[in-house]
């Protein structure tokens, strides 16, 4: 990680992508994940003026508060992130987003919106921070709370757990990535490849919750995620490399192109053989993963050929926002003919 | 089919009378069945011929087979308010004949299909018209003749009525911009019943039209696409949408006129985004994601939308976030009736969401208002940061309307109170929400503005002035008392009423919207009675000085509103607790729009309890 | 911290003073250190000591880490509201603890961490506390330190103000109900602090708790947890929610009254389904199937919760289908405070829905009162097949109230008016909306009923007697006069008001729910001023004759809530236009319940106008 | 068929199954499915009067008023039928519902309560009448609309559609049905087995709107179906049959034993191998589907393991509504005891 003081190369330190002081529990996942998200955009040398950080109602969406203050933050209705970045992007194409939901904020009350951004491919790098509980409202099972487990008020979960990847995939997402608070070096890789993605850049991101779910029998705790985390991949993030032949079949790495002529270098691991670039086989390793209880992590599908929302819009190519009176309002004689026409 | 007996005939009174350019012709179909092209071809032949028209389509909740009335006003003292009754039935809903026949006056005319058995009325003129036949004999091909088959009606409408025949097929070209076959082809039908009406039908016919000079330079076109062309002159960017009957058929126009309009001409690609949401939540969603990211942004919607869009509502209220909705209002409460007209939604707009939320509210009452308020109420949005609802309702949205053409917007795009990077660089600090001018509107900053203090916090969360978090009691104070204020500033800021007083009137009346053409009509009606009213239209909510003045002057004020509670006048009586006991509600409800007959009954009922 | 200057000494009068039983102490601490337990066990020892008292629980919308406050009132004359300032002080936040202690009237006591650097005010008592010290000579294993450090200032408290340590011990065996380890590993540290004060602290303490007889057989709870006992006495067999603070403590404690009361004793099963929901649509949707199906179906909410069911509850008001809402209200617009009080949603609750929709509300201002609405509610839904709201809030649904007992239902459980086979049977025929009784109401029959004859189509789409699908006028309207009928059936039909008249008063004072309290206590307040009001105390809506007899016989009303716009003195003004001009709003939100101070500053300011 | 006059089990005729007169267009999809319910309905014996009908807007979801008129019926919301669904089966357990929306209801506004409801598993036969518009409010594109299509108004759609089945069995659903408005017999097999299992059964109908999309190129209209569908097994009901072994692996037939202890024969179709218990099988035969723009037809997926969510509420035998109030009402003394422990 680059030290704190050195400017990167747009001039900015690493203070300049700080948020304001969390208000989260100490140990929480989420704060972890903000930690990455600020260490990231500053060795990306991302514009902050260029983000924007959208969430909906959670602690998990208290975040966006807690990094990057230059970027221009929206802490939206509960589960109502996706609508407000389809329309945030689609105004304005220039902007990065960067939205942080929770389980109960994407699975529960927001899974249809999430579903039908997915299905739009809205340019956003959308982070699930997922603990399987509504932690805010003080640990009530979400839908992705394990089944059989057990909570204070809530009694036990009779219900099976969704999974926000293979929702994502059902939806056609053009990328989904897993990964695990515990584990930053990968969580920064994703976010990487993520904010290089053209579409919706879904990241379910285990992040455990102290207080209410961080029990060692929980797959959302600490010491579950530690023991059980089966990584799929080595993730090298490759800014504006050389083009690269794209191998997906023989030896040891994978490698992806995203849109912005980045790369990924994805060297399997050998217990995995996971193709990402596969649908089916992302599906069928989701699913087997939810039938035996295990926890892959690391790119699980992507899709660079899917154009986002804002590239099929049909949309001229100067953001909507910027353009001058002149061309957002027709002259007179438009509405002349118009009249003209229905006299 | 009804028990009514009608046994007198016609008497000899009726059978000279002639009345001329003054009356309503009822039309009766299935629907589904291509009937509206018909009926607005006959609205629009007489709309040339100079004679004020009115149409009114009411029609069923489903896609075929129902019955539909669609009627159209000859008046040529220029009323455009529905009337109670018609006089000249076309019958061509077997399901409804009965019935439909039984609502005429005594020397009414019916035309009706030849082959139908029907229980003749005695006091009214019938016309049986052999439809089959006559389109038999027209050279269409079998395929298309039912769909052309209405094209009877309108030539035997048009030789009885006398309208002429030029303007049909004026009116014919009109419709089929371009596809002269198509004109050509329903013309020929046209003809035929025309020719067959003039040799067969008698010459007794009541109602008749003559070229008048009342429409000249008058356009004529549905609310919707009014309003649509209004957003599209506002300089709207952003339309996210979920289709609800009556509200669709505004982004559909939107969607025609963009393509028309808004495209850059070089690259051929849009300056407005169009999209259809998977639901209202979504649609409202979008629209504030984009107004807070800078863009003008709108929704159109109905009843159950609205109510979906609640929670947002009090988002951009409270994070002052500038947003457009468009309510076509319907008949409610619920699903209602989704084809009906009301204004229904008014209280509900006003109000919407929980706390103490409230709205700028835009009242449209014809074309021109509908466009108008189109580009404003973006304007407004802006200038205001804060959601603009725009209540219109099915009748002026989906009905056609004759209207003065439109005013190309005398005022430039307001993008409102927005800090550009130069502007920060300048002032070297800014806080969102400090009420830097004393109007109550602060200054806020565009997403991706290039200036390290453009960012700050958005949040439906309590906040102070510079946006950050805050549950203090006296930031949430501060903060309230400061959108009270920004409300207020409103209240002269959006479009005033139209105030219209006479001599000698006693009494008040207030109205808004479509119910503005019954109080037109009934003026003169009760004038004829001795009752003299000033008239104030209200165009916008929060109300301002004028209305609160008005109200003053009046010993009684009566509301007229489409809806069954008087929410109007409860919003009167709640603005201006001192005068409400003059506020007097004479609202109704039953899903068509007003008439005047109505409103004298009701306004007489009450003046003289 | 603050720059306010204390330089004043303490004045000898003051030192001499002691003030028993009627002062407030605040506790301020950091959220999520557990200082919820010991502020409840300082609460209830006090109560056990038959002195009235009142706590409020100030917190932050966060997990941990941030400012909280609790304040403890004791009342010698059983005023219950909240007092704007408190004499004593207990600073265990180190962020706020200077401004906390500027809060401090002169003679105030500020019990502090004896390790803590603060600015010492010359005109308070400041008594440091050894906290850590103390933890470390208790015996209390290191890990439970943190958690049991807050009896250190329970211990020093009960020494100061000499609360009896056997009632500590009491109310921790309360609160740890069986749990005899827990309760005395607490009150150790409770002895230990308490030996140490009594040992190091000066006698000098002008605020002091003495032992009173007036709390007997009063019992002290929470308002959530009463109402959902309410609704478990009301037979409720269906809650379907969605978490959202403050009303998630209402399910949680009927979960558990559910375990408790309503399970079968043979085979331990449930005879009340609890679901929670995805969202507060799908709540309110679960609701509306329960209630349709002859279930007592209930959802707890707040705010942006009751937002988001407007759409259904135009269902429930137009189809007519019991629901019972229950809404503990917070701060909004929008997402608000979400851990302050308000009365915000009269309004939109009142007219919850797009269209003509209007509600039964039910505006409970005590324990006593959430107990019987919460099974009235369930009795008002069945009987008047509609939603039926309830309007609680933060301060009555989560703060500890001491109340008499609650009354068992009076009543037998009302399931309204129900159709079953044998009656249908007996009739030989059935319309569901028909208006058989006159009063608005008709009748239902409930899915499974084993009849030819039950079964009707439920739709939130107009619909004749018959409930068939029907877009006719005539219908429209006169299902809207029945529904209209019902709803002025309810008038007299939901808990009255209760008024209370003295003689020589010039004015009328209406208040409703957790402001009550305020109004108790100012009118006692003011009487030494001369001024006298009549009171009148809404319990809900609509309201009936007594309200409008009440308004009429005044020259002035004032009407006090807690909310910005005044909404509910906006409501009596659209029922009582006639009156409106003397129903005066004096609607004052800071987040905070409403104190005697601020109401009686209120009113003079406008009386005095 | 039975003839109209014969009397069944129950000793009702064809006839008290009715609904009233259709209001839907001539030759639309949705009333030859409303047909096939009242053929099975009458066929399986069903009291009607334990039936409800539910839907949400749309087209179709005006059908229950065209089927049953002795039944129940609920017009709902639009897309907030399975909320209504899961209070009333909850409440009255002894219901047989029967849910009717549309690929708008279900796909667009309704997606979030639909993955919940099969999530819970609530027992209700859920039909989706997919015809890839929104038909009601006169033919915009719905979330199954196929991506490229043009249609009048709404320009060409540029999304990928979703996959009905496929978001199902994401949201763990317990039954799975894909079928055909021009294939009456399987539509109808398939709602025999449907009203016997014992918790969501969903089936996707591809139902004709031959107003707005029955355009030869649509995958939603007459002309492509008849083309395109592969029927995966011929199905045969066969109520409370004596237990057979059921064998998923060998030779040409597969027998699923629902929880009634009614069977369903699935003869295997040469071409498809498919084997309806498998879960992962059916997730690949959905997506392949996807991918190929293929047409399969019958059960994909059956579990009659997975409990419904009434069997998991812990809630007494009685249905709650038959509950007398003194089951209800807690008696004095509960209220007494919780008093004395609150003073
Ligand atoms: C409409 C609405 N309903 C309910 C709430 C209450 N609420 C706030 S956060 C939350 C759950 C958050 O869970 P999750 O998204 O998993 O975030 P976490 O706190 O676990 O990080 C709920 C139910 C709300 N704010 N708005
Ligand atoms: C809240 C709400 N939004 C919009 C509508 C308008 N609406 C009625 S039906 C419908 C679409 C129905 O599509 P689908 O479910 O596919 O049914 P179909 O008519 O195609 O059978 C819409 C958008 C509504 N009734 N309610
Ligand atoms: S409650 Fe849980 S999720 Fe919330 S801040 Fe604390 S640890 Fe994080
Ligand atoms: S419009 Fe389409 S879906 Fe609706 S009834 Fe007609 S054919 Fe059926
Ligand atoms: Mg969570
Ligand atoms: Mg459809």
């Amino acid at each position: 990680m680059a030290s704190s003081v050195r400017e990167n190369e747009i001039g900015l330190e690493r203070g300049d992508y700080a948020g304001r002081p969390t208000t989260l529990c100490k140990g929480c996942g989420h704060n972890s994940i903000s930690n990455q998200i600020i260490s990231v955009a500053y060795d990306m040398s991302i514009d902050p003026t260029r983000v924007i950080k959208l969430s909906g109602i959670g602690c998990s969406s208290k975040s966006p508060a807690y990094f990057m203050s230059r970027s221009h933050g929206f802490n939206a209705l509960h589960g109502r992130m996706p609508a407000v970045a389809t329309g945030a992007t689609t105004v304005n194409k220039d902007l990065i987003a960067i939205g942080v939901s929770g389980d109960g904020d994407t699975g529960s009350i927001g899974l249809g919106q999430f579903k039908h951004m997915v299905r739009r491919n809205i340019p956003v790098v959308y982070i699930v921070e997922n603990n399987g509980v509504y932690a805010l409202t003080k640990g009530q099972f979400s839908a992705t709370a394990d089944q059989g487990q057990q909570l204070k008020y809530a009694g036990v979960n009779e219900l099976p757990p969704i999974d926000i990847c293979l929702e994502a995939i059902a939806a056609e997402a053009s990328f989904v990535a897993r990964s695990f608070a515990g584990d930053p070096g990968q969580v920064r890789e994703l976010l990487k490849a993520a904010l290089s993605h053209r579409g919706t850049a879904v990241i379910d991101i285990i992040s455990p919750c102290v207080t209410f779910n961080n029990h060692e029998t929980s797959t959302k705790s600490y010491p579950w995620g530690k023991q059980h985390q089966e990584v799929l991949q080595d993730i090298t993030y490759i800014p504006y490399a050389d083009p690269i032949m794209v191998d997906y079949s023989a030896g040891a790495v994978i490698v992806v192109e995203m849109h912005d002529r980045s790369h990924l270098w994805l060297q399997k691991i050998e217990a995995s053989r996971h193709d990402p670039t596969n649908k089916i086989a992302s599906l069928n390793l989701l699913e087997e993963s939810r039938e035996k209880n295990l926890f892959p992590t690391g790119l699980i599908y992507v899709d660079e050929n899917r154009p986002a929302f804002n590239e099929v819009s049909h949309l001229v190519d100067e953001p909507l926002v910027s353009l001058p009176d002149e061309k957002l309002r027709p002259p007179r004689e438009a509405l002349d003919q118009v009249i003209a026409k229905l006299s | 089919m009804s028990d009514t007996q009608h046994t007198e005939k016609i008497s000899s009174e009726d059978e000279q009378r002639t009345i001329i350019n003054d009356f309503q012709i009822v039309i009766a179909t299935v629907n589904g069945t291509g009937s509206q092209t018909a009926n607005t071809i006959l609205l629009r032949s007489l709309f040339r011929m100079g004679i004020p028209v009115c149409g009114k389509n009411i029609f069923p909740s489903n896609i075929q087979g129902l019955p539909t009335w669609f009627t159209v006003r000859v008046s040529k003292d220029g009323y455009i308010a529905r009337k109670e009754t018609s006089e000249v039935l076309v019958a061509m809903n077997q399901v409804t004949i009965g019935e439909d026949i039984d609502t005429l006056p005594a020397g009414g005319v019916c035309i009706y299909p030849a082959d139908w058995k029907v229980t003749e009325r005695a006091d009214i003129h019938m016309y049986p018209v052999p439809v089959k036949e006559l389109l038999k004999s027209a050279d269409v091909p079998s395929n298309l003749r039912d769909y052309v088959s209405n094209m009877v009606y309108v030539g035997t409408l048009a030789a009885l009525i006398e309208i002429e025949l030029v303007e049909i097929e004026e009116a014919l070209k009109f419709h089929f911009s371009g596809k002269t076959k198509a004109a050509e082809m329903n013309m020929t039908v046209v003809r035929a019943a025309y020719d067959w009406a003039m040799d067969h039908l008698p010459a007794i016919n009541p109602y008749r039209v003559e070229r008048l000079d009342l429409t000249k330079n008058m356009i004529m076109l549905d609310g919707n696409s009014a309003g649509a062309l209004g957003a599209i002159f506002g300089g709207v960017t952003l339309v996210a949408w979920y289709p609800i009957t009556p509200s669709t058929t505004l982004v559909d126009a939107l969607r025609e006129y963009v393509q028309e309009m808004r495209l850059d001409p070089e690259t051929g690609k849009s300056t407005c985004a169009v999209v259809q949401a998977e639901d209202e939540l979504a649609a409202i969603g979008m629209v504030i994601g984009a107004g807070w990211a800078g863009g003008r942004a709108m929704t159109a919607t109905s009843g159950p939308g609205m109510s979906l869009m609640s929670e947002f509502a009090g988002l951009s209220y409270f994070a002052e976030i500038p947003a457009v909705i468009w309510n076509v209002q319907r008949v409610g409460p619920s699903t209602g009736m989704p084809t009906r007209t009301s204004q229904g939604d008014v209280l509900s707009a006003y109000f919407l969401g929980h706390g103490d939320s409230k709205h700028i509210v835009l009242l449209p009452n014809n074309l021109n208002e509908a466009f108008e308020f189109g580009w404003r109420a973006l304007d407004l949005a802006d200038r205001f940061q804060t959601l603009v609802l725009v209540l219109s309702d099915l009748d002026l949205g989906m009905n056609p309307w004759m209207s003065e053409p439109f005013k190309y917007p005398d005022e430039p795009i307001d993008r409102g109170k927005v800090f550009t990077a130069k502007d920060l660089e300048r002032l070297g600090t800014f806080s969102r929400y400090k009420d830097v001018d004393g109007d109550g509107i602060a200054y806020r900053t565009l997403p991706g503005t290039k200036h390290p203090l453009a960012a700050y916090f958005t949040r439906g969360t309590s906040h102070d002035e510079h946006a950050i978090y805050s549950e203090r009691p006296e930031h949430w104070v501060a903060n309230t008392e400061r959108l009270n204020r920004k409300f207020d500033t409103a209240r002269s800021k959006v479009p005033a009423p139209v105030i219209n007083e006479v001599d000698g009137a006693q009494i008040g009346v207030i109205a808004y919207g479509t119910t503005h053409p019954a109080v037109v009509e009934g003026r003169d009606l009760l004038r004829r009675k001795a009752v003299k009213f000033d008239y104030l239209r209200l165009r916008a909510l929060p109300p301002g000085e004028d209305v609160r003045k008005f109200i003053e002057k009046h010993p009684r004020c009566y509301v007229f509103e489409n809806n069954s509670d008087g929410q109007m006048a409860k919003i009167l009586q709640t603005e201006y607790p001192e005068y409400a006991s003059k506020i007097v509600s004479l609202a109704h409800l039953d899903g068509l729009p007003l008439t005047a007959e109505r409103l004298v009954t009701l306004l007489l009922q009450k003046e003289n309890a």
